[in-house]
């Protein structure tokens, strides 16, 4: 790794330090223990900050979207609005409901927080801030991910709502044909850059970003992610499994208190996972802007330590999907499968296609200059 | 006219041609079914148009009316009267095969006076449950609230509806299921956010698909026409507000010009320019909302909003006018309450530049979006035929190829002064009414632009007297109120409370008619429909 | 089946009008927006003169109002808003006369329908725009109109009645 | 010693669930018990730094047919229905059949356990495996791949005619 730009506010700093305190002072089993102590922790508090932030976030510039001005009483400019809705909840009454399949309608909610949790501990923060790196990142991320659905599934049948039951049914259609699209896009990807480790594809993402890089196709397939991701989280237009102008609130429908917080909070983790991947995988994710041989620019360009580019990508992306999101009516089942086995997954097999040509040709960024 | 009279003479001489502003027929019940069918295949001009079918308590009979009237030219009317002095088991004949509009009004009509219709293929109570003790529009009707105590518990519901038809045998009391034995039934409503009020629509679904529908309402039915007979006429006016709250002022307006007209009161010019601009006013924040509410229920919360902004100001202009934004209280019998305030016609043209300029944002925003196409071109189609045959009026009548604006064919206050254009479309589908909607906001706009700078001086009100006695007789009046025709009927008797009234709502037509245009359509869409259809529960429920 | 032509055009097509339609969210993100704070905005809160919120009777600096008890607010009333309790009083030159005792108002059943300002002879009674009516009791929503120890004012205003009430502006 | 415990725990999870995924009554709850225990043994590849198996069984197995599994109960089944036992006949055959099972498993192991595996030091990387699925080479795959997508594809062509039929 080039080490050659001065990075003061980097993460790794503060790990490297940990980690040789630690090493220096205690026996390799305990230091190693307390560090994966350490890991976990930092990621549950990033998790539950992130969605707090993520739902304050969504509601501000819903309102902006909207003509309003969103919360607004709770703190300045409604910051701690979260805050107080997170203690409400908290507080809230688990109402239990008669005639369900306990067993299940407890599990189901823990089926969404761990996939969720699984999916965000794969997610490279920052340089070195990266909890989960196998060979196979990618993959890892599309297979723990779909272990959500699940609980959609249990949570939906074991409510014993017909309306929840619906919801489910859309639910797992929905899940099921768009994860074929965001699978396929990603490994559009996979063939640009020869590797499915996060950490590898950002590296190669150094000087060039895979969306520049793979050009035309790489645009595509950045597409066609950004509305298969949005489709997987089930948010608008896509929203048909709570769709709540038919549905009520569709499978979490009987839910209350803390468990129904569990799917809110999954729903706005899952949005961020997928802007994550998206920014991981075609923007370069912690990677600054950089650009070969103007050596004075990239140093500037690394004063920015890598987690904010990172967050400033992701936030980008987030923005983008709920700028989508406030600005289009809900698409019907139909609608729904038709995008994608008509228009996505067509274009998406051509586009694989295509880049398959494009590496084999030479005709990528990288390789032309 | 002389010619039909003529051949009705010569065909049922039974009939008995009763004196009365409008064409009056009085026939015995067993002839009636035939008497109408004669008039619903009339070569010339077939009175194919229901119009309203009006129960009512005459002290020894209980009789029906019924307007008849021709789609194509609905200043056209025939009324026909038939009745049965068996008040223990009242049974009449139903017409239910010739107007599908009759089934509700029948069901509601047998619900308030127990007068039941041989052949209506589902003879369930409207607006009433079934163990409803008592019938409450009778005269002799026991008001004592111990009989019809208020219950807390949840009853289930039973899909069964009694029915009466007749056989070669002879009357046969049938009891029938409404749903076969393994639909998969999902209740929306009556607690729903889609449903536009507490409506409840027992769905059977085949996995998205909707097969069958059936109507249940009155979860909000206050008795409007029970309560109208013990008040006076300028207090019953209090309550037109709260029918359609969203046509507030046409409803009123209706109720005003009937009673003005049976008591031949005059109304100033002035009032009757206030009185155009508010109503256009009202049609506009009532179409609207309905745009709006129409974007929400296809899932697009912040078209919804931009709906709601732009009412607002309309709501602004009201509260200055009038100290109300929804319950508006404006019309009174003679005229206005308020005249306009000073800076009315300022707000008002700033109102219809912004408008115009806001109907072409909704244009790029919503009107052409792919999603939204999908979600509305070709999908709940009401076609010509049958949209006359459920009196569906307003919008979404005109959407389906029926030219039915009662401002057109029977103007009052200034319709016949000014210039516009009815909208119609011929495709009547979820599109064709969302469209029409927006053109009439376009209609509405110009036709304030041409009264609003001539807005004469003079008196806002007549003088009426202290206590309004209205002389003997029937009186009705149609109005265009944002969701359709909107009718008032009083049965005067010399009193200063009317002896019947009646309000021919709009939204009920629009609701008898979501089972037929939902058939075999998405769930998803089930709601679309409803909202393109724009029916308010209040008006149903009366 | 489409042809593959219409396949493309209808891509792209409905890929412009979300684009068109993402255009007018944008335009609006930057826009002024139009919710009121209330009640930060209380001091600059403009509530329309004659919206009614509560029904009122005027009293002047002698705490003297014009109702005579004659009833006929109570009368016009459609749903019993108003009672009107009289009381005899006899006067000095020993004759009996029928005095406001109270007014009794109940906005809880009010429906602002405004009949009662209409009909009243002696302009008693008037509607305000005080809107802020919230209680925590219904109990608080019955009120009485008229202020304790106040009387009938002697004489009738000079000023003819006019059949519709044009409110003053409130100061 | 780390890794035992954690193996030790992922045995237990795997026989416990086993079991109450033949054993409980209600269909879904069976399917969800047996999710655990697909879930598990995923655990254990981890455990053995499989990671492309890990994932694969996660994809396919808890994520692919479990999927379609619970969609099947749903379609068919209501909450709170219960699956009647067995009749005494076929319940000694299925624990006959399962002590067989498992006298043969344990013969294999115990057979092979006193012999050394050794366990790769590196990771097999993901361009390996593909060479492998797509070789034709000795110890590759290509023959099998192409015979299981052709399974498949009759399989949709089938799904396709069931569901026109209708």
């Amino acid at each position: 790794m080039l080490q050659n730009y001065s990075q003061p506010l980097e993460f790794t700093n503060l790990t490297t330090w940990i980690d040789s305190t630690l090493g220096a002072n205690l026996p390799s089993f305990w230091s190693i223990a307390i560090e994966m102590v350490l890991v976990a922790v930092a990621l549950l508090a990033v998790y539950s900050l992130t969605a707090m932030i993520l739902i304050y976030v969504e509601r501000k510039i819903t309102a902006f979207f909207q003509a309003r001005i969103g919360p607004n009483r709770v703190g300045k400019y409604g910051i701690f609005q979260t805050v107080a809705d997170v203690i409400k909840i908290l507080l809230k009454e688990i109402i239990h409901v008669n005639k369900v399949d306990k067993f299940l309608f407890y599990a189901a909610p823990f089926f969404m927080i761990v996939a969720s949790m699984l999916t965000f501990g794969a997610i490279p923060f920052a340089q070195g801030l990266h909890a989960v790196d196998f060979n196979i990142g990618v993959f890892y991320v599309t297979a723990v991910s779909s272990l959500g659905i699940i609980g959609v599934l249990l949570a939906g049948w074991s409510s014993n709502n017909k309306y929840s039951m619906i919801g489910a049914m859309r639910s797992g259609a929905q899940f099921v044909s768009y994860e074929l699209s965001a699978g396929f896009a990603l490994m559009t990807m996979v063939v640009l850059t020869g590797t499915m480790q996060l950490s590898e594809m950002i590296e190669s993402q150094r000087f060039c970003w895979n969306i520049f890089n793979g050009h035309i196709s790489a645009i595509v397939a950045f597409i066609i992610y950004l509305i298969s991701g949005h489709a997987e989280t089930n948010r608008g237009p896509f929203d048909l499994p709570e769709a709540e102008s038919e549905l009520t609130a569709g499978y979490h429908t009987e839910y209350s208190g803390l468990q129904f917080g569990f799917f809110y909070l999954a729903e706005y983790l899952n949005m961020f996972i997928i802007a994550s991947i998206a920014a991981t995988v075609f923007l370069g994710g912690w990677m600054p802007l950089q650009v070969r041989g103007w050596d004075a620019f990239n140093q500037i360009m690394w004063y920015l330590p890598s987690y904010m580019w990172f967050t400033i990508k992701v936030f980008l992306l987030i923005f983008f999907s709920l700028w989508v999101r406030w600005s289009f009516p809900r698409l019907r089942i139909d609608q729904l499968l038709n995008l994608e086995w008509k228009y996505l997954l067509p274009i998406n097999l051509v586009n694989i296609l295509v880049m398959v040509l494009l590496v084999l040709a030479g005709w990528t960024l990288n390789d032309i200059f | 006219m002389e010619k039909l009279t003529n051949l009705i003479e010569k065909k049922f001489p039974n009939a008995l041609h009763v004196e009365s502003p409008k064409l009056t027929f009085s026939i015995d019940y067993k002839e009636l079914h035939a008497f109408i069918s004669f008039l619903h295949s009339y070569s010339e001009h077939p009175y194919d148009y229901l119009v309203y079918l009006i129960g009512n308590d005459e002290g020894e009979i209980l009789s029906v009316s019924y307007l008849l009237s021709c789609s194509t030219n609905p200043s056209l009317e025939i009324v026909v009267k038939t009745g049965t002095s068996d008040r223990e088991n009242p049974l009449l004949y139903s017409i239910t095969d010739l107007y599908e509009t009759a089934h509700l009004n029948e069901r509601e009509t047998y619900a308030m006076f127990g007068i039941r219709f041989i052949n209506n293929p589902d003879m369930r109570r409207f607006l009433l449950n079934d163990d409803w003790v008592g019938f409450p529009l009778r005269k002799d009707y026991n008001m004592d609230p111990a009989i019809n105590p208020v219950s807390i518990i949840s009853k289930d519901m039973v899909d069964t509806a009694p029915r009466i038809m007749e056989t070669p045998e002879g009357l046969k009391e049938e009891i029938i299921n409404i749903f076969e034995a393994d639909d998969y039934i999902i209740n929306i409503g009556p607690q729903h956010p889609s449903t536009h009020g507490v409506m409840h629509f027992r769905t059977a679904l085949d996995g998205e698909i909707v097969k069958k529908i059936d109507v249940h309402s009155g979860y909000i039915h206050r008795g409007i026409e029970k309560l109208s007979e013990n008040l006076t006429y300028p207090q019953i006016l209090h309550f037109t507000d709260r029918l359609d709250y969203l046509s507030a002022n046409i409803n009123r307006h209706g109720l005003c010009m009937c009673v003005e007209k049976a008591a031949d009161i005059e109304v100033p010019q002035r009032a009757q320019y206030i009185r155009t601009i508010m109503d256009e006013l009202t049609r506009m924040s009532s179409h609207l909302l309905a745009w709006s509410a129409q974007t929400n229920d296809l899932g697009a919360t912040t078209a919804f909003i931009y709906g709601m902004r732009e009412r607002e100001i309309i709501l602004d202009i009201f509260d200055k006018t009038c100290g109300g934004r929804l319950i508006m209280n404006q019309n009174v019998i003679g005229g206005v309450m308020f005249d306009i305030y000073a800076d009315f016609q300022k707000d008002v043209k700033a109102f219809i530049i912004y408008m115009r300029d806001k109907l072409k944002e909704y244009d790029r925003f919503f009107s052409h979006n792919v999603i939204a196409l999908g979600r509305m071109v070709k999908i709940g189609i009401l076609s010509k035929p049958d949209a006359i045959s459920y009196a569906v009026t307003g919008p979404a009548g005109r959407a389906s190829g029926w030219s039915c604006d009662v401002r057109k064919h029977q103007p009052y206050a200034l319709y016949d002064k000014v210039e516009f254009t009815e909208v119609t479309r011929s495709e009547g589908d979820s599109y064709a009414r969302y469209l029409n909607r927006l053109d009439e906001i376009e209609q509405s706009l110009h036709i304030i632009e041409q009264l609003i700078d001539n807005i004469p001086e003079g008196d806002y009100c007549a003088k009426t007297k202290a206590i309004i006695k209205l002389p003997v007789g029937e009186y009705y009046q149609n109005v265009e109120a944002g969701k359709g025709l909107f009718g008032v009927y009083i049965e005067s008797r010399g009193e200063k409370t009317p002896w019947r009234l009646k309000l021919r709502s709009p939204s009920l037509s629009l609701v008898s008619v979501m089972p037929l245009i939902c058939k075999n359509e998405k769930i998803s869409d089930f709601i679309g429909i409803g909202g393109s259809m724009d029916y308010v529960i209040p008006d149903i429920d009366r | 089946m489409r042809t593959f032509p219409e396949y493309i055009s209808d891509l792209f097509g409905g890929i412009k009008s979300l684009l068109t339609g993402l255009s007018v969210t944008w335009k609006e993100l930057w826009t002024k927006k139009v919710t009121q704070q209330y009640p930060e905005n209380r001091s600059t809160l403009v509530i329309s003169d004659r919206f009614r919120a509560e029904l009122v009777m005027p009293h002047d600096e002698n705490n003297e109002h014009a109702c005579t008890a004659c009833g006929i607010c109570q009368m016009n009333c459609p749903n019993g808003t108003i009672q009107v309790i009289p009381k005899m009083v006899e006067t000095e030159d020993g004759k009996k006369k029928k005095l406001l005792d109270r007014y009794v108002y109940d906005l809880g059943m009010c429906t602002f329908c405004n009949l009662c300002v209409l009909t009243c002879p002696s302009d008693a009674i008037k509607f305000t725009n005080q809107f802020e009516n919230a209680t925590f009791t219904r109990g608080k929503l019955v009120q009485q109109l008229n202020k304790e120890g106040s009387q009938l004012r002697a004489k009738k205003p000079a000023a003819p009645k006019t059949q519709i009430q044009t409110p003053p502006k409130e100061a | 010693m780390a890794q035992q415990i954690i193996f030790y725990i992922l045995a237990i999870v795997i026989s416990v669930f086993s079991i109450m995924a033949v054993s409980s009554k209600r269909l879904i709850r069976s399917a969800t018990y047996l999710l655990f225990v697909l879930l598990a043994t995923a655990g254990l590849y981890i455990l053995l730094g499989y990671y492309y198996l890990f994932a694969v069984q996660t994809a396919v197995y808890a994520g692919g047919i479990m999927i379609l599994f619970i969609f099947a109960i749903l379609l068919t089944q209501k909450p709170g229905d219960k699956i009647a036992p067995e009749p005494m006949r076929q319940r000694l055959l299925a624990i006959a059949l399962s002590v067989i099972g498992l006298a043969f498993t344990a013969h294999i192991i115990m057979h092979n356990i006193n012999r050394v595996y050794t366990l790769m030091d590196t990771q097999i990387t993901t361009k390996h495996i593909g060479m492998t699925l797509m070789g034709t080479e000795k110890f590759q795959y290509l023959l099998p791949f192409e015979l299981i997508s052709v399974l498949l594809l009759a399989c949709i062509v089938g799904g396709i005619m069931i569901a026109r039929r209708r």
